[in-house]
């Protein structure tokens, strides 16, 4: 059966590339459910940008403090280990190197990987919030999104039509059709969605896929 | 003895807040950390042409409600009061929302001007104005708008651009306890950008949950020592 | 789970400093958050041709019974054992003590090299480093020898000099408290330069007063957080 | 009777500069004992550049705490509403343009209140500490020094041949001899030791001295 992976999905296949031991900031959205995704028996250090480390799942409404939210605004729960810092301090540790792993969404991946993630057509006063110096410092960059825009085009692309957030940057793309990582030959699919063939994501893919040799059905 | 920083009212501390001032609001999106209480009174007070340095620009009460149920006041009263000429913060507007904040409703019809900061680069260059530099070199933003018109500069084969730095005549932030010397402590995420904006202004002005005495606050957990803090308004939660 | 950082020893903390390293020495004179402990088992350990950055030279065991009874180990000690080949600092020997301290006495037989920083930008040039920054402008040194060789800038009517940023393979340094997860507390003074350097080393390792289980320390208090923190001994007082 | 200020004595004028409420950093060596001789009824909190505000009076020996220190590697005491914090963050504060006054030792002022405190012949391997970021971020600079060297040298120069610590940057000279306001219009003679004449002053100064219009002999 040919299905596309929902969000939850996509977020579950993303946190699966959390090693144990590892810092990694969650962007705002669909990122933001790879905190309920952590695999068993690993310790996964959550980082937000407005100033915490080490914070635990979403808050259920009783536990709601709005002065405890991650960086899309969502009120999560405090974990033992955890510290809060300010703003500057935030980023001197993202900038600085010490965010493993960064999944950010975004508008467009180009082949070489270079990311579009907070500007598009009409809305000139959006900003990029805190995804420039992520995109820049963390040592991986995992991008999740929608294979394709609402109405069909291809989010992969040869180059970037959208405003860039960094150059280069981008290590993995998790869609809801493919697992794709951004090496020096180009774009590697690596997982493919159960019931896709390659052909079919390549058509639907505007830079050039190259199948891995141990191309295989995305693992969950 | 040192002169009096205590205030009754946040109206009291925000008088003598200038038309043209430049002012920097604490806070990181439009909730949590926001020093609401003297953002409001900042609009009864009536400053206009201001530059305001915000990381957020907030969505106003309208589109609030879809955020927290019964919608909340945010930075975005400012602009619905036609206050600010131009806006520096790193989100503007969230693209997830409808384009009907009153910031975004401004700028789309010509009213306010928006420089648009990635937001560490935004907490560098208010760092950078509090320390008394001259600007510094980040690899955030090369080879994208944000780097148009910077000086760029090759080092050790790294791209950088020059960011400048960034003071102001106010800081309007949020803290959890002062001592009436000033002394401040944060609470959780609502610590975000006050500390840093607190030291980059000529007069910061505080919003706290609790005042104490002089003495009551542990030395070793003070974040932003007293000579950064110029007015100290009590607001009990 | 995340692996050990706890040591046993200062000497198995050490162990891996290699020949040619640059080594961040937290503290700020010769006693007072100096990580003595690891110091002296670096000095054990033999590693060579290091270039070590520290706040001040230290004055090496005959010239410190001078400052406190009985006298003291600190960083001379590192000198006395022809174990460096670059000292980076603002102090590096003390003008009102004889010329006898180690570092001085090595200098003066053309056996280290030095570079002098005046104290904040030796600070900011580490926090500079920590933070992914390219250099930096500060009005400090204009005019002097300090500013012998370096870009000079002129920024709004005031003039500046360039300022690179300064990183080590390894930083020792002094804490107070410690988590096993490697979160940190400092004890007064003895704050210093400690937390700037734990930043800027790729293996940060610290000796602690006293070891505690995770979720001991308020996470409100914490200066160091754990990310920062690779190897931890604690030294009872 | 003819006489030199003491030390202790320069320090009680220095420290008359003190207003109520202001922050001051006190250098190495003569400065430090300002801390002994605040003016009645004014509050003044000392800056630390190891990290510290607020302290008190140097300890006594029952009291001595060796992680609680001033810059000049003293023990100091504790006193309520002060604070700590790191190096770089002593020196925002610095730059930042926070201090009021910082008192500094010196080997040398020019009559342009240029200052060189720090390095001197023979001693290639000392250094200038916190002394650059002081004199360059203090609102105000005050020199306590002794008139002359030991080898009856003066210390107030046309020009300093002693490396510089910063250019222009003092405000006020106290020396055992005399109270020298530096102004645009050169050094101004506003105090002199009790029996002291102007021409005798004058005479241990490279600099040409301008008496004030209201010289007056040093009032402690």
């Amino acid at each position: 059966m040919k299905a596309r992976l929902d969000e939850q999905t996509i977020a579950l296949r993303a946190a699966r590339e959390f090693a144990d031991g590892s810092v990694v900031n969650l962007g705002y959205g669909m990122p933001g459910l790879c905190a309920d995704f952590i695999p068993e028996g690993r310790a996964v250090f959550f980082q937000s940008e407005n100033g915490m480390l080490g914070y635990g799942n979403l808050a259920s409404d009783a536990e709601k403090d709005y002065e405890m939210i991650n960086a899309s605004d969502q009120p999560v729960t405090p974990l033992p280990g955890m510290c809060f810092f300010d703003s500057a301090a935030a980023f001197d540790m993202i900038r600085g190197g010490h965010i493993d792993v960064v999944v950010l969404g975004a508008y467009q991946v180009s082949e070489k990987g270079d990311l579009a993630n907070w500007g598009r057509p009409g809305r000139p006063a959006t900003g990029m919030g805190g995804g420039m110096d992520l995109a820049a410092g963390a040592k991986k960059v995992i991008v999740t999104m929608l294979h394709t825009t609402k109405t069909g085009e291809p989010r992969i692309v040869k180059k970037c039509t959208y405003p860039l957030t960094a150059a280069r940057c981008v290590t993995l793309v998790i869609t809801d059709l493919a697992v794709i990582e951004v090496t020096g030959k180009g774009l590697v699919l690596k997982e493919i969605a159960p019931g896709w063939t390659v052909p079919e994501v390549q058509a639907l893919t505007e830079a050039r896929l190259i199948p891995a040799s141990d191309l295989k059905e995305i693992e969950l | 003895m040192p002169v009096n920083k205590v205030f009754k009212s946040c109206d009291e501390a925000v008088a003598g807040i200038f038309d043209g001032a430049t002012i920097m609001v604490g806070g990181f999106g439009s909730y949590g950390g926001l020093p609401i209480n003297l953002i409001v009174a900042l609009s009864r007070q009536g400053a206009k042409d201001l530059t305001v340095i915000a990381n957020m620009g907030g969505v106003g009460f309208e589109l609030s409600k879809r955020i927290k149920p019964g919608g909340y006041q945010d930075l975005g009263v400012l602009f619905e009061h036609g206050q600010v000429k131009k806006f520096i913060g790193s989100v503007p507007a969230l693209g997830g929302m409808p384009p009907d904040s009153p910031l975004e409703r401004m700028y789309n019809e010509g009213r306010v001007e928006i420089e648009v900061v990635p937001q560490g680069t935004l907490a560098e260059r208010i760092r950078c104005g509090a320390g008394g530099l001259g600007g510094f070199y980040t690899p955030v933003g090369v080879g994208t708008v944000v780097a148009k018109g910077k000086e760029k500069k090759v080092i050790d084969g790294k791209e950088y651009i020059l960011e400048m730095p960034l003071t102001a005549d106010f800081a309007l932030i949020k803290a959890h306890k002062a001592d009436t010397l000033g002394n401040l402590v944060y609470r959780r995420t609502a610590r975000c950008f006050n500390p840093v904006m607190a030291t980059a202004a000529a007069t910061t002005i505080v919003e706290v949950d609790d005042l104490v005495e002089v003495g009551q606050l542990d030395p070793e957990i003070v974040v932003t020592p007293h000579v950064y803090v110029h007015r100290i308004v009590e607001v009990k939660q």
